[in-house]
């Protein structure tokens, strides 16, 4: 196999991991209308509460099945709870909130847990396959990130609550004029968010080792390949990210100045935004007068 | 009225209603938005010291005009001329100073700010200080500040609104800010000034007010008038003529009492009440 | 009879230090803590020469600017007698001047960088652990010796603790550096994966990789390697070197035959689990560092530190000054200590702010890190 | 007024330190047209967010008999209250289609929905061309049908409506009236009404109250409005 | 008309412009006689605060006026410390002079990078701005050959001239102070003039500002140009007190610090952005006494309070308390009179 297959298919491997939290980023984006920077913490808090259910002995799946209710709760109770007092404040003063949040995810990760790297089980086989290029664990997140990308672009398309949940973070007056109950859909938002937050940790956790740091680096990308395919468009986010993941690796190889493949890789984002501003795939919501 | 508006009015001395040089001339424009075209190569002048009426059902494309003449829109066809300038070569940010002051539609005030600081931005066209002389307050930006201050003063008190200067601009009811937005329009010191329905929201008493406000516009401050307007008493009892369009057609044009008997117009718009 | 600088008194020594507690280095934090636990214990038995600890330990988040600052409220505000391993090359050369210029000990910083044994330039300043330079010299040597025909590519991080391993490789490797190493990868700590260099530095056609990494990043790369049946000889960095948190992720039999140099012991090590050391070392950490990791490395690095300050104190005896802190420093002759691989012990003098210089190769058995070779030192390599 | 369906009395409302409402009593009758008319300023927009609960307000209000002035905006949609708000409240990334299905969301009945948009596109074909449409793009008057069409998907026992012609064409003006004078016939919907065009709302309207400054200076059937001098002359014109 | 008279009945001052003129007064002379009242390393603290509170001004000109979000002002910031840093230890340029070759060199960048910014907004504008600040230390690593790479430069603190009878501390402080001044009292006679409402009204209805005459791309480019301008000249300041730079010094935090101090400090206000230099120099300290197991999480913690105390900042909240409690004053403790970017309606 030539270098360039290699890298291409490693790239879809590490794609992978970035589309799965860039949908987590596209889910609290449609229920809120802004991102969650503290997504990546949050997710990763989730797979250490994986980690204690399978060190105390608990079988994978169960684990996995716990985690997800477990997030979902966790995240509606964020929402309720520490989100919700400055529902009205600017939007910036959200933002900082979620600084707030990431900071302290990410201390008392460190402080309970240690930061010590742990290894973290794999409900897939592990076994290199296509020369190493890829493992059994890589497709697995591969199916599993298509999944949550089907499921997600259902719920948003066909159910009604998935409607009223765009409908209340569009515009939160008119929302509860048709009866919509905006503090629950940002709530229940925030649970969904957390919960695909989830099972991108523990998807991701047998690859990246599992440490509080685990998601920060993770967060960019995948905060870029949202954007690029589209923050709206939950196939546009794992397009995205499957880009990212592939052209981060060839600029890294074939480019002479390798230190700088983080920076270029996203100065060409950055071009594809400029020519195109919502994104591969994102609607562009025109404003009138 | 202040003094401020009384020596404004002093120096643009009403002119002749029924000049006959076209200060606008839209000419064959057609604007589309993917697969929807609305506008479909529209022509009508408006002569200077005129005022206009343009009318049509919703979405005949009116608010698109002005929109094309406020270069908001690019149209993929036809010709925009005002004052001899052709318009379509300039940005939407340049047609200010060229003399073109609009209100629109659905409110596009800037919320953070007081009344009297909206109407000052409205003058920002006839400034001209820059980072270096305002971050310095060279004399040249005080002076010029305390201008656009008197100014957006006197325009305020022109629409009767100075006692509401320094308040917030979201307390205000609906029908007043629809009047801001006319005083800021006027503070760039128009040629021509796009009106987008500024009848809404007002009773009958108000709109009435409104119409000789508008005249007052034209007839002391020297200023052409184009506005659309649903409210039909309204636009035939102070226009000077009458454009209609609907499906981005001009459909009739005229005096207002030749457009109101015209068929098409009654069919597609007026209705047989009326 | 009795000197004292400032910070110490008949009843305590106050010593500053500063961490990254928070921000993205925090997982260093634990040594600083660990170096307080372990203060917490010489208390406990009494002090130094009838003298307790106070140990003020600070966060920079590490961020240089404020290493300064923390620098400054230790020195100016909180009277310490001397400043005990600030954390990070870049910490600790934003404040080097500043402390010597005050004349006030920076002892035994916590960074592997070379320019801390510089007493000409620097007197108040020394290191402690063996330099990235030097490590990264013996594993050249080794090459050269054992590798016929080799073919060498380097990943390392990008910042100056990989600078300075490729330096000191390049160094050892001598005139012919720049053929033998065929290529070279770098990443940042802000990398997911470190998955696609590792493809790209099998794809040169290498027979040796030098692995210098951080422990995360070093798991994958040894898991990289093997699933891609790429057969290097494979060189990891002492950085990285815990069986348990490093090897064991990656899968035991994915990073047997790897080879490392090392100075302590690894604590997850089963070798050594059972000597007087270890019980040592693990009933401390129990009794005085719950909240700490028995895996971690970072503990014994701390533990062991700490016990190099405690002696240099005991050796200054009444005389507390700034002045003897240094002079005493530099005078510790073969000092042991127990965490330290055997063989392996403290020395430093007025010219060698160098404290620990040698070290031992290893070589992974699948099970445990097999000590080869003897013990290795700067002049000797 | 015993069994009216809903019943305002003493309400009062507030923009922060503001007040503006100062105490307003007024009622709708079940099937019955209540019109409010006033100057601009005067409060009406203030008293039809008091009755929805999108302001700060005090004072009593029942619907059907129950007290709801606690109650927050959701449940008082929940109960059968649609509201046109000034300003249309269009969801203006959703599209014409999405905005309509929304508008059934906090319906009880879930059947029919489908039918009911068909019947919003007969009263509104130019919604139905622009069905997929983003709704923000939309002309002003379109967006007013929208917001129309989009509360009448509620089907509710009270239609609140503030400005409906507001930006309409007189064709669409008379036949959003035609459609009200229907939806209460077929649906028995009553229908609170704010209508600058005061004379399509008292000839539509049983009952009127003229607000002043927030508080209600006259109040009377329609009829008595139109003989009324005063009203004539601001609102009436003749 | 009948209507307005009635909406006339709030009292609203004419101007508050003395209450802010003594505010500024008295704050000026504390900060004079300041030095004299602390230790040397306090005076330090504040020299460097001081710096931040020049580094928001300049964020706070972008993201708070006119709502181009930066999570990446850390980037200018360094773009000063190393321009100074390099004309001092290259070419020997004394340090006060380094100051606006500084603010010039962050200028252009700024202008160079708010052209694409032109066409981004929110998020967007976000993750690019964000990446700006992922790519400072690597691009500072990068070209080791004028940076030093991760060494960074150990660069000579300033003394005190010897006929001076104050310590180099307070004799540096004494300079920033008057570097802090003129931005100040430039940033705050731009806001308040012609560009600066500018700006707000691009922020809050930009196509709206367009049709009144104010050019988009001039003004937007320009407001990243002069805030990138404000930042660098504060990295300069930062870099000659602290005495060294390096990438580490130029981490992604420090830009998220950044629009934190801007933000609890009071978005869109001047006097926000020295709460905000204060709050990001002394409240990690204050975390770090509180907790040194977990000084983050604590640091998160007064986050998470400012925020829900003081949602529009503290600037923000005197301005409320003033309104709410002395209604005169409304004019007297902030530019904007209401609302924020961004704020929901
Ligand atoms: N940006 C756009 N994208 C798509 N369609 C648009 C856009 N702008 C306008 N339209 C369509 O063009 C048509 C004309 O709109 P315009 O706003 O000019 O109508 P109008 O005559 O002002 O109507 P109204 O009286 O209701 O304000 C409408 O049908 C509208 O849906
Ligand atoms: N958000 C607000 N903050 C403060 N005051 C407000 C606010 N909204 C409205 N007001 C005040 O409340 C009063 C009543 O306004 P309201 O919008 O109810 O009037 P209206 O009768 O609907 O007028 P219009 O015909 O213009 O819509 C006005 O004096 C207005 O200034
Ligand atoms: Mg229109
Ligand atoms: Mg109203």
């Amino acid at each position: 196999m030539t270098q360039l297959t290699q890298q291409i298919l490693s790239g879809v491997a590490t794609g992978a991991i970035y589309a799965s939290l860039a949908l987590a980023l596209v889910m609290i984006h449609q229920a809120t209308e802004s991102v969650n920077f503290a997504q990546g913490e949050m997710a990763m808090f989730s797979t250490y509460i994986a980690w204690s259910l399978v060190q105390v002995g608990t079988p994978f799946w169960i684990a996995f099945v716990l985690t997800v209710v477990i997030s979902f709760i966790g995240g509606v109770l964020i929402e309720r709870i520490i989100v919700r007092p400055v529902e009205n404040a600017p939007v910036l003063s959200h933002v900082i909130v979620f600084i707030g949040l990431l900071v302290i995810f990410s201390a008392v990760a460190g402080w309970i847990f240690t930061y010590t790297v742990k290894q973290f089980p794999s409900p897939f086989p592990t076994k290199p396959l296509l020369g190493g290029a890829v493992t059994g664990h890589d497709l697995g997140v591969i199916g599993v990130t298509f999944v949550m990308l089907i499921l997600l672009f259902l719920f948003f398309r066909f159910t009604p609550l998935g409607l009223a949940m765009r409908a209340a973070a569009q515009n939160p007056e008119s929302a509860r004029l048709v009866g919509i109950r905006v503090g629950w859909m940002l709530a229940i938002g925030w649970g969904l968010a957390a919960a695909v937050g989830a099972v991108a940790g523990i998807m991701v956790a047998p690859i990246l080792f599992l440490d509080p740091h685990m998601m920060s680096g993770v967060l960019l990308y995948a905060f870029a390949a949202a954007l690029l395919g589209g923050i709206s468009s939950p196939g546009g986010a794992v397009l995205g990210g499957l880009i990212v993941g592939v052209l981060e690796n060839l600029v890294g190889t074939y480019l002479i100045a390798s230190e700088l493949k983080l920076t270029m890789a996203l100065a060409l984002i950055i071009i594809v935004l400029v020519v195109k501003p919502s994104g591969l795939f994102g609607a562009h919501a025109v404003k009138r007068v | 009225m202040s003094a401020a508006v009384a020596q404004y009015v002093e120096r643009h001395a009403p002119r002749a209603a029924a000049a006959s040089a076209a200060l606008l001339d839209v000419d064959g424009v057609t604007v589309r938005f993917g697969g929807i075209i609305a506008l479909d190569g529209v022509s009508f002048t408006v002569g200077e010291g005129q005022i206009v009426g343009l009318i049509g059902p919703n979405g005949a494309g009116k608010t698109t005009a002005f929109n094309a003449i406020s270069r908001l829109y690019r149209p993929s066809a036809g010709r925009i001329t005002f004052d001899g300038t052709s318009l379509l070569d300039l940005p939407a940010s340049a047609i200010a100073a060229l003399g073109i002051g609009r209100s629109f539609q659905n409110l596009a005030l800037f919320r953070s700010m007081s009344v009297l600081d909206n109407v000052i931005v409205g003058g920002h066209a006839r400034g001209t200080s820059g980072f270096i002389s305002d971050a310095l307050r060279l004399p040249s930006a005080r002076g010029e500040e305390a201008t656009l201050r008197a100014r957006a003063h006197a325009m305020l008190g022109f629409v009767g609104l100075d006692a509401l200067a320094h308040r917030p601009i979201t307390s205000l009811p609906f029908g007043t800010q629809k009047r801001v937005e006319l005083a800021r329009a006027l503070a760039s010191r128009p040629k021509l000034l796009l009106l987008d329905e500024p009848a809404g929201g007002l009773n009958h008493e108000e709109v009435a007010e409104l119409g000789s406000l508008v005249r007052r516009v034209r007839d002391e401050l020297g200023i052409t008038v184009l506005l659309v307007e649903h409210h039909m008493s309204f636009v035939m009892g102070i226009s000077d003529k009458v454009v209609a369009l609907e499906f981005g057609r001009v459909i009739a044009e005229g005096t207002p009492a030749e457009v109101q008997a015209d068929d098409k117009v009654i069919s597609a718009y007026l209705g047989k009440a009326r | 009879q009795k000197q004292y600088g400032p910070g110490a008194s008949d009843k305590e020594i106050k010593i500053g230090n500063i961490n990254p507690y928070s921000g993205p280095a925090s997982a260093y934090g634990t040594i600083g803590k660990a170096i307080g636990a372990y203060f917490d214990k010489i208390n406990d038995e009494g002090g130094i020469n009838g003298r307790k600890i106070k140990y003020i330990t600070l966060d920079d988040g590490y961020s240089p600017p404020k290493a300064v600052e923390q620098a400054r409220r230790l020195v100016e505000a909180e009277q310490v007698l001397l400043l005990f391993q600030s954390l990070g090359t870049p910490s600790n050369t934003a404040i080097q001047a500043y402390m010597n210029e005050k004349k006030v000990p920076q002892l035994f910083v916590a960074t592997g960088a070379t320019k801390w044994n510089d007493p000409k330039n620097f007197p108040w300043t020394m290191g402690w652990q063996p330099n990235y330079q030097t490590e990264a010299r013996i594993y050249a040597k080794h090459i050269l010796q054992n590798v016929k025909d080799p073919k060498i590519a380097v990943l390392f991080q990008n910042d100056d603790y990989g600078k300075d391993y490729l330096d000191g490789l390049k160094e050892g490797l001598g005139a012919q550096a720049s053929k033998l190493i065929v290529a070279m990868k770098s990443y940042e700590t802000s990398d997911p994966t470190v998955d696609s260099q590792v493809v790209a530095l099998m794809n040169s056609g290498a027979n040796v990789f030098i692995n210098i990494t951080t422990p995360k990043f070093a798991s994958q790369a040894i898991r990289k390697v093997h699933d891609l049946g790429w057969k290097p000889a494979h060189y990891l960095n002492n950085v990285s070197a815990s069986v348990s948190t490093v090897l064991k992720p990656a899968g035991l039999e994915k990073a047997t035959g790897i080879i490392t140099s090392s100075y302590h012991m690894d604590p997850t090590d089963p070798q050594w689990q059972s000597g007087k050391a270890y019980q040592d070392w693990l009933a401390w950490m129990k009794k005085y560092y719950s909240a700490g990791d028995v895996a971690s490395t970072f503990n014994v690095y701390g533990y062991s530190v700490a016990q190099t300050l405690v002696q240099v104190l005991k050796q200054c005896g009444d005389n507390l000054t700034r002045e003897n802190v240094m002079r005493q420093a530099a005078n510790l002759k073969n000092f042991q200590v127990p965490m330290l691989l055997p063989g392996i012990s403290i020395t430093t003098g007025p010219d060698d702010f160098a404290p620990i210089e040698q070290m031992r190769l290893q070589k992974f058995d699948g099970n445990i890190w097999v000590l080869f070779g003897e013990v290795l030192s700067p002049e000797g390599s | 007024m015993a069994g009216a369906l809903l019943e305002v009395e003493g309400l009062r409302a507030a923009y922060g330190p503001s007040q503006v409402l100062h105490g307003i009593d007024f009622a709708v009758e079940e099937g019955g047209i209540t019109a409010l008319l006033g100057a601009n300023g005067a409060g009406k927009t203030t008293t039809l967010r008091a009755v929805c609960g999108m302001v700060d307000r005090s004072g009593s209000i029942r619907f059907g008999g129950q007290p709801i002035e606690k109650d927050s905006t959701e449940s008082i949609v929940g109960l059968g209250v649609a509201h046109v708000p000034e300003g249309r409240g269009t969801f203006v990334k959703l599209s014409v289609e999405e905005n309509l299905r929304i508008g059934a969301y906090g319906r009880r009945a879930r059947d029919g929905v489908a039918a009911d948009m068909e019947r919003m596109y007969q009263h509104f074909p130019k919604l139905a061309e622009r069905r997929t449409q983003q709704a923000g793009t939309l002309s002003g008057g379109e967006q007013q049908m929208l917001a129309i069409a989009r509360a009448l998907m509620l089907r509710p026992r009270l239609l609140v409506l503030d400005e409906p012609s507001f930006g309409l064409g007189p064709l669409i003006v008379a036949s959003i009236f035609e459609i009200m004078g229907a939806v209460r016939r077929d649906d028995r919907v009553s229908i609170l009404l704010v209508e600058q065009n005061a004379a399509l709302a008292l000839e539509l309207a049983d009952r009127a109250y003229l607000i002043e400054t927030g508080r209600v200076v006259m109040s009377g059937s329609a009829k008595d409005f139109r003989d009324n001098e005063q009203v004539r002359r601001s609102y009436l014109g003749y | 008309m009948a209507a307005t008279s009635g909406l006339a009945t709030i009292p609203v001052a004419a101007s508050g412009t003395n209450w802010r003129r003594i505010g500024v007064a008295v704050a000026i002379a504390a900060a004079l006689v300041l030095p004299w009242l602390v230790s040397d390393y306090r005076v330090f603290q504040f020299t460097l605060a001081g710096s931040y509170a020049v580094a928001l001004l300049g964020l706070n000109l972008l993201t708070g006026y006119n709502g181009q979000i930066s999570l990446g002002h850390g980037a200018f910031f360094a773009i000063g410390g190393y321009t100074a840093a390099i004309l001092m230890h290259r070419l020997g340029v004394p340090y006060y002079l380094t100051i606006l070759p500084a603010g010039a060199a962050a200028f252009i960048v700024g202008v160079l990078f708010g052209l694409p910014a032109l066409r981004l907004e929110n998020l967007y504008l976000a993750l690019v701005t964000l990446s700006m600040a992922v790519a400072t230390p690597q691009f500072l690593k990068y070209f080791d050959h004028w940076t030093g790479g991760s060494q960074g430069i150990v660069l000579r603190k300033p003394a005190a001239p010897t006929w001076l009878p104050i310590g180099n501390d307070k004799w540096l402080y004494y300079q920033m102070l008057v570097v802090l001044l003129i931005v100040f009292w430039a940033g705050s006679n731009l806001l308040a003039g012609r560009t600066g409402r500018a700006l707000v009204a691009l922020r809050d209805h930009p196509i709206s500002a367009t049709v009144m005459g104010i050019n988009p791309v001039f003004y937007k480019t320009c407001a990243f140009g002069v805030s990138a301008m404000f930042t660098g000249i504060a990295g300069a300041m930062a870099a000659i007190a602290t005495g060294f730079v390096a990438p580490d010094s130029f981490n992604v935090f420090l830009s998220i610090s950044f629009l934190v101090g801007s933000v609890v400090g009071g978005i869109a206000t001047v006097a926000g952005a020295v709460f905000g230099g204060f709050f990001i120099q002394f409240i990690p300290n204050l975390a770090n006494d509180i907790s040194d197991a977990a000084p983050w999480a604590i640091y998160g913690l007064f986050l998470l309070a400012f925020m829900y105390a003081m949602p529009t900042g503290i600037a923000g909240f005197i301005r409320t308390m003033a309104v709410r409690y002395a209604p005169k004053f409304r004019t007297a403790v902030g530019e904007q009179p209401t609302s924020q970017p961004g704020s929901h309606s």
